[in-house]
């Protein structure tokens, strides 16, 4: 039990006022990582992204910052004609943490072991994977363009062989990437160290530590203690607080997640395209994005962020901000004030429940914003913050009226994976619900099987103009992903697809 | 050795509690200070210690041996506290460290306040124990499990192991049954022989007179009689030293025994116990109408507890208790309690009481004014809350409570033992009376044999049924 | 009316007991009485929010057999916590027991620390207050534990993490690892039960030497300090210890909220994400943990209450 | 009348007043937003203490959240003595098995800490106050428990209790005029702590998100939504602990004895 008596001594000092000298002034060569995340297991399924992140795991598929895929272990890959069959030609000579050599063999049975747990392959129509000398082959029921991209997310990440058990749990995590696991200890922490024998280019820093701190205020004052190197997605006050810290670089970097409003079309009140049309135009984007997200230009025109090339669409009409000719909208649908400011028709009030999580301090507010600014046109929201997980559990029992959350549109590099999942026929848990909108699923599946750009790019088309006259998810704002880190710390690139720390490539100065 | 007091006066604020009071005390020649209650005896001790509580103030001159003590700073006074003069506590029970065992108590006086070592301070206060009667057992026992007299005689040996040459002793036998009151008695007495100086605070005559030498008696703070104790105990000449002294029951009038009209309350072969220990057995008792029966013996022998299975409040160990004639009516047999204010509800003023209970019983208000009359009590003390009336008066009003339910039996537990001799005197009067024209059965608990002898129609001595001698 | 040491320790068996059964059923039953659906929640916890989808809470849902009808999930959580096996976490897979064990090393030593720096705090102000009650001391020292008292813990936290560890960077601000971490946790802690703790020394130390054992101790001729050191003491320490088994509830309480502020991986951390993720076999599992600690420090307590005063022990 | 009570009592006094106006006071509406003057400065156009994070009036919310915290307060406080003295004073007048069966109760409830009850059971209804009334007075009933149970045992042994027994006075009485005027200072003092124990727990909750529902303006929320931008607009934070902080210490001094 030394640990209390040395606290204590501690505790002594702090209560003397006697300075420490300062642990931290010779050059450094570790970096410390502090996020909201926790790290509750070693499975790529569960909190993987930690493992992507911290560049312990790697895929087979990579992505540059702007998106565009590149070469990670496999070197190539080929598509047969069909468009049934993937080849991917796996690197030579890298090495897992282990020592053991990566093969095709390890590849495909790590990525066998993948489809057993829920991520992001069960959205793929796959026959099977095998090895076949030194490529991965990938057989398809029918075809889908993205399988690339698919192989790029953090699900499908490989793992040595001997990570696995019988039963395919994972009980060591042994990647290819430039650091190894040094330390565990779920839920807060991850600790990793220099890979020597890597395949690519070896890291400056020797080591490097992940804190899951849930609270924002604490991350904020991490970074400006310096206990924590890098410090990601802080609030929108914390962010102000450090960009005016000398010694503190702060960088707020748009991402393929936007601020979404999940509508139940089957409810009354949602069903007319007129009536989103007003809710939508009673929203005001630019005081949420300039007052709550405290980013004047995150204000959402449309569903797609300027991130997501080919699918930002700049000649789309943008979402305007318009209270009157909302409830000149409303009027004309039949609905009238009441006495207590509340629309009715035919005895029915405009009443909604919206659902919402806290994990993102932000979500909260803008719910309440959201709350006010519909109570001026009438309508009544009230905002239930619970658990994340109630708003899939209300697509599938229906009792969702309306849900606010962040929706990631980058989970693999190509988004058409998440919006074929979104907007296709039925809906998706996170996406449409009750919305029958045959042509936008057509267009969809002609975006995922067309190779050829232009029927690409006009499928795409169809299909972000009748999200944006539609509206069956209306848009609010465009996620910044916030990072801080300590001017002395060179060499950091923010990620905006939040693949990786880029910890590979940073190095202290001096 | 001469400790001499000029003037002396204790003052709160601007109110006088206490003198002025000018007395001197030699070698040999112990002084005892008898009073009531409350006229503020312990004060003067206090005072002559320089150990008064906060916010009191005192004035006048003090000198002990040629040196003055009240002009000394506080630092210095507390310097001869143990040394020089020492003071023994009222109630020596509370007074000694409930976590510390007794002889240890003794002990560190020697060793920190004598300053000798610690092994010759512990064989000083072994001898110095035993010397005082205690056994090993006794020394080695908590202070809790000390009975009264024993606990008085650890405080004593502690007070004076550092050789103080006075000692202020305040109210050294409350408390204690007579046999134990004369035991401490003697041990002041030794220490007066041994040339030391002796200040006895007490109400109980009996002590002022085995202790000797001088005696002053304090009325409304001021001394009324200052003399040595032969003239003072015999032939008072303030109207207050006469009753003081008359009040002593060696001085009551004998009572004529009466038989009594029929039986009311009779008990045979009783046995007692608390708990799961058997304390008497084999009692018996028959008591009539408008008869007093006394009950002695000494402390912790059993007498509460043979009250309580008398009233029926807790089951008798063996044997049986009749009610006959009109003992059997319903809140026939009520009980007088030793501390009057204990008996009524604290916060509330009395007449609220009072109505309680005539509603309960359809009493008339007349029937209580006339029981207030009979007994010289004021209609207006009513008024005021228990804590706010003298102990005499609450225990003349518990009289008219319970006479309101004409009760065949009163069961009295050392009525008087906390009021001082003169009202002690006045309400076993009113008692005996009221009893008699009544015509109530009366049972009093008393550890004074002589009270007990002057006042009751026969006594039960318990101590001829402890189980061991019942047995032997 | 002092009660033996074998039925006291009895008693503690029961109470014991009986915590195991109202944190296991009640537990359960409100688990049970939430809304929504456990395998979407659970689902959550396991793979992020993102990837929650209806398959993945169907998977859990056979996975953890939550179709099971709930009078059997409960009697096989009864039947395995007899046998001191609390089951596994829905959300992480870890065995509950080894969680805890791991959670509950770092609670305790948090709030053992904490205890420490309380009685750092309080003993000193306490007795200088009740040695002389009244003072400008006394009545300052009340009014600053009120205040302090009337802060939720969080609020300490953040000034505390501010001072110590951004402006003076004399302490790290959060996280666990190395010994430094230890300070501002344990001091916000110690700081929210010295508020209370401080009240309590002061009154008992008040009360001992206002006693007639201690006056009489001042008039045998012992100096104030041997006399406070040999009688003071032991008497004052009495109510003090009798308080600290009482006061283990704010403890906890407080634990929980420290732990979330500083991210210290302990139980009450654990406790409050076992509820938000609808982890039941870890919910339970903390809270038994938790409530039986509580049981068991009360129990320590009496006995020291015991070892103190021997008039207890008859 | 000692004078810190006096001036406790005083002080509960104006806190009444100002909470029975209400938002009223302030001129403004605690749930109006306006996200282009967030965290004003107290003062700036007619916004007595500023605004907060969503541009709403700060005293306003204030005054709103008084109404809620002390209401709540008032009722969890409130039940939790009326229940704990009722069943204390049971045990400790019968004695023998209730008073053993109402101990190990009062035990177990006490060996859940608080917290945790009031968790499970705002987790149940996260946005419904009853059950974090529930929940509150759950965890508070012990403490008035064990305080009049203690009293009554001491009280029923008493002479004066005895006495009024002989003389045939029924249970009534003795509650009326020996239990009731002897506990109810303590009960007093106890539950001007449990007031304040409700108000610190709200904001706990508030802090972990486990508190009411948005737009309520309850001084726990509150804190927790300005806590983030305490260096930016530290007045903002200041006022919820200003109020909880007058609050707790004017129930304290009211209460009069030692905390």
């Amino acid at each position: 039990m030394k640990q209390p008596l040395h606290a204590l001594a501690l505790a002594l000092l702090v209560a003397a006022g006697i300075g420490l000298p300062d642990a931290y002034a010779q050059t450094r060569t570790d970096v410390a990582v502090a996020a909201p995340w926790h790290v509750s297991g070693i499975d790529p399924a569960q909190d993987g992204y930690t493992f992507q992140r911290m560049e312990v795991g790697e895929t087979l598929v990579d992505a540059d910052a702007t998106g565009a895929l590149r070469p990670g272990l496999a070197t190539d890959w080929t598509v047969s004609d069909d468009g049934l069959t993937w080849r991917f030609d796996i690197r030579e000579n890298v090495v897992f943490h282990d020592g053991s050599a990566l093969d095709a063999a390890a590849a495909a049975s790590s990525l066998n072991r993948a489809m057993t747990r829920p991520g992001i392959l069960s959205s793929v129509p796959l026959e099977a994977i095998e090895a076949d000398g030194n490529a991965v082959v990938v057989r398809l029921s029918e075809p889908f363009s993205a399988v690339p991209a698919v192989l790029a997310n953090y699900t499908t990440m490989i793992l040595a062989p001997a990570s696995f058990d019988a039963e395919g749990n994972v009980v060591a995590f042994i990647g290819t990437g430039p650091f190894a696991v040094d330390k565990v200890e779920t839920p807060l922490s991850l600790a990793v160290r220099r890979f020597d024998d890597y395949w690519g280019e070896a890291p400056a820093i020797e080591a490097a530590s992940y804190l899951s701190a849930s609270r924002a205020e604490t991350r904020a004052l991490m970074a400006e203690s310096g206990d924590a190197d890098v410090a990601v997605t802080l609030d929108p006050a914390g962010y102000a607080q450090l960009k005016r810290v000398d010694g503190i670089a702060v960088e707020a970097v748009s991402i393929p997640r936007s601020i979404v409003l999940k509508l139940n079309l089957a409810r009354g009140p949602l069903a007319d395209k007129a009536a989103r049309e007003a809710l939508s135009l009673a929203i005001d984007r630019e005081g949420i994005a300039a007052g709550i997200l405290r980013f004047p230009d995150a204000a959402a025109t449309q569903l797609f962020p300027p991130v997501l090339k080919g699918w930002y669409d700049a000649d789309l009409p943008p979402l305007a901000y318009d209270p009157e000719r909302a409830a000149e909208l409303l009027a004309g649908l039949g609905w009238e004030k009441g006495d207590d400011g509340i629309l009715t028709r035919d005895g029915a009030r405009f009443a909604l429940t919206l659902r919402t999580f806290p994990n993102r301090p932000e979500l909260p507010l803008i719910a309440a914003a959201l709350q006010d600014q519909w109570r001026a046109i009438g309508v009544d929201l009230a905002v239930s913050v619970g658990n994340s997980s109630e708003i899939p559990a209300g697509h599938q029992d229906g009792s969702l009226d309306v849900a606010l959350y962040a929706r990631n549109y980058g989970l693999t590099p190509d988004p058409v994976v998440n919006t074929v999942d979104d907007f296709g026929t039925g809906g998706g848990d996170w996406g449409a619900m009750n919305w029958d909108a045959p042509e936008v699923a057509e267009a969809l599946t002609a975006a995922l099987r067309q190779s050829d750009p232009e029927a690409r790019s006009a499928a795409i088309h169809t299909v972000a103009s009748a999200l944006q006259q539609e509206l069956p998810v209306i848009p609010i704002a465009w996620y910044q992903h916030t990072v801080a880190y300590p001017v002395a710390l060179e060499g950091l690139v923010v990620d905006p697809l939040e693949r990786t720390y880029g910890l590979s490539a940073v190095r202290w100065a001096r | 050795m001469r400790l001499t007091v000029e003037e002396l006066s204790v003052h709160a604020g601007s109110t006088r509690l206490v003198g002025p009071i000018s007395l001197a005390i030699e070698a040999g020649e112990p002084l005892t200070i008898l009073g009531e209650t409350g006229a503020g005896k312990s004060l003067l001790a206090q005072a002559i210690m320089g150990a008064l509580p906060e916010g009191l103030t005192a004035q006048g001159a003090i000198t002990l041996d040629g040196r003055r003590l009240d002009t000394l700073p506080p630092r210095q006074r507390r310097a001869l506290w143990g040394h020089e003069i020492a003071m023994l506590p009222q109630e020596p029970w509370r007074a000694l460290d409930a976590l510390m065992r007794s002889g240890e108590q003794v002990a560190e006086s020697h060793a920190i306040v004598a300053g000798e070592g610690w092994k010759t301070a512990e064989a000083r206060a072994h001898d110095a124990l035993s010397g005082l009667g205690l056994e090993e057992r006794a020394m080695a026992a908590w202070p809790g499990a000390l009975s009264g007299g024993m606990a008085q005689r650890v405080a004593f040996a502690a007070a004076t192991a550092a050789g103080a040459g006075t000692l202020l002793a305040d109210e050294p036998t409350k408390g204690l049954d007579e046999a134990r009151r004369d035991d401490v008695t003697a041990l002041l007495l030794r220490y007066v022989e041994d040339g030391h100086l002796l200040l006895t605070i007490t109400h109980d005559v009996a002590v002022a007179r085995a202790l000797g030498g001088k005696v002053m008696v304090l009325k409304d703070g001021e001394a009324v009689e200052h003399g040595a104790a032969a003239e003072v105990l015999h032939a008072p000449k303030s109207a207050y030293g006469q009753a003081l002294i008359a009040a002593d029951p060696a001085n009551w009038p004998h009572i004529i025994p009466q038989r009594g009209g029929e039986p009311v309350l009779v008990a045979e072969g009783l046995g007692i116990a608390r708990g799961r220990r058997l304390l008497l057995d084999g009692v018996g008792l028959s008591l009539r109408a408008g008869q007093r029966i006394a009950v002695v013996g000494e402390s912790g022998l059993g007498k509460s507890s043979l009250l309580d299975t008398l009233a029926g409040l807790i089951p008798a160990a063996g044997g049986a208790v009749r009610r006959l004639g009109r003992g059997a009516a319903p809140f026939a047999v009520q009980k007088l309690y030793q501390d009057p204010p204990a008996a009524f509800a604290p916060r509330v003023p009395l007449a609220e009481s009072f109505r309680d209970l005539e509603r309960r019983h359809r009493i008339s208000r007349a029937e209580r004014e006339m029981l207030l009359e009979r007994l010289g009590l004021s209609p207006g003390l009513l008024a005021r809350r228990p804590d706010a009336v003298s102990g005499g008066e609450l225990q003349r009003l518990a009289l008219v409570r319970v006479l309101l339910l004409q009760p065949a039996v009163i069961l009295a537990d050392e009525p008087t033992s906390r009021l001082d001799p003169v009202t002690q005197r006045q309400v076993m009067e009113v008692i005996g009376a009221i009893a008699r024209q009544s015509n109530v059965g009366l049972v009093l608990v008393t550890h004074n044999r002589t009270m007990a002898r002057r006042w009751a129609d026969s006594t039960l001595d318990l101590s001829d049924y402890t189980p061991l001698r019942a047995a032997g | 009316m002092a009660i033996s040491l074998g039925k006291l320790t009895l008693g503690r068996i029961v109470q014991a007991a009986i915590v195991a059964l109202v944190v296991g059923v009640v537990g359960f039953a409100m688990m049970e009485a939430l809304p929504g659906d456990a395998a979407y929640r659970i689902a959550a916890g396991r793979y992020g929010y993102d990837m929650v989808t209806g398959a993945a809470a169907e998977q859990v849902r056979s996975e953890l057999g939550l179709d099971r009808p709930a009078a059997e999930r409960l009697l096989t959580w009864v039947g395995q916590t007899f046998t001191f096996d609390l089951g596994q976490s829905a959300v992480t897979g870890e065995r509950v027991g080894h969680a805890i064990d791991h959670q509950l090393g770092h609670t305790v030593e948090l709030a053992l620390v904490a205890v420490a720096v309380a009685l750092l705090i309080a003993v000193p102000i306490g007795v200088l207050a009740g040695l002389r009650p009244g003072s400008l001391f006394d009545r300052i020292s009340a009014a600053l534990a009120i205040v302090v008292r009337a802060m939720p813990a969080f609020l300490i936290g953040i000034v505390l993490m501010l001072v110590l560890a951004v402006e003076l960077g004399l302490v790290p601000a959060a996280g666990h690892g190395h010994g430094g971490n230890f300070v501002l946790p344990a001091l916000t802690l110690g700081i929210v039960l010295a508020s209370v703790l401080t009240r309590v020394v002061r009154n008992a130390v008040a009360a001992t030497v206002a006693s007639d054992a201690f006056q009489f101790a001042l008039h045998k001729g012992l100096p104030m300090r041997a006399a406070f050191l040999r009688h003071g003491v032991r008497n004052a320490a009495v109510p003090v210890v009798a308080y600290l088994g009482v006061q283990m509830a704010l403890l906890l309480e407080g634990v929980v909220v420290v732990e979330s502020v500083f991210s210290w991986p302990g139980i009450g951390h654990a406790l409050t994400h076992a509820i938000f993720e609808r982890d039941v076999p870890m919910l339970q599992g903390t809270a038994l943990t938790l409530g039986l600690m509580f049981v068991l420090l009360s129990f320590l307590a009496d006995l020291a209450c015991r070892a103190l005063d021997p008039r207890l022990n008859t | 009348m000692r004078l810190p009570r006096l001036v406790g009592l005083v002080c509960l006094l104006v806190i009444a007043v100002l909470t029975i106006l209400g938002p009223s006071l302030s001129g403004f509406d605690p749930a109006k937003q306006n996200l282009r003057a967030i965290l004003l400065p107290p003062g700036t156009d007619g916004h007595l203490l500023g605004t907060d994070n969503l541009g709403r009036d700060i005293a306003a919310r204030i005054l709103g959240g008084a109404q809620i915290t002390l209401s709540l307060a008032a009722l969890a406080v409130a039940s939790a003595a009326a229940f704990g003295v009722g069943l204390g004073m049971l045990a400790g007048w019968r004695g023998g098995v209730t008073d053993r069966l109402l101990g190990a109760l009062s035990d177990a409830v006490l060996a859940l800490p608080g917290l945790l009850l009031v968790l499970l059971l705002a987790a149940i209804r996260p946005d419904s106050w009853w059950t974090l009334y529930a929940g509150l007075a759950l965890t508070l009933w012990v403490e008035f428990f064990r305080v009049s149970r203690a009293r009554t045992r001491v009280l029923t042994a008493s002479p004066a209790v005895e006495a009024a027994r002989l003389l045939g006075l029924g249970r009534w009485h003795v509650v009326r005029r020996h239990l009731w005027p002897d506990l109810s200072l303590q009960i007093l003092t106890l539950a001007a702590f449990g007031a304040a124990t409700v108000v610190t727990a709200l904001a706990t909750l508030g802090f972990i998100s486990v508190g009411l529902r948005p737009p309520t303006p309850e001084w726990g929320v509150m804190m927790a939504e300005l806590l983030p931008s305490w260096r930016e607009a530290p007045w903002a934070i200041a006022a919820p602990v200003v109020a909880l902080a007058a609050t707790v210490l004017s129930l304290r001094l009211a209460a009069g004895s030692e905390g």
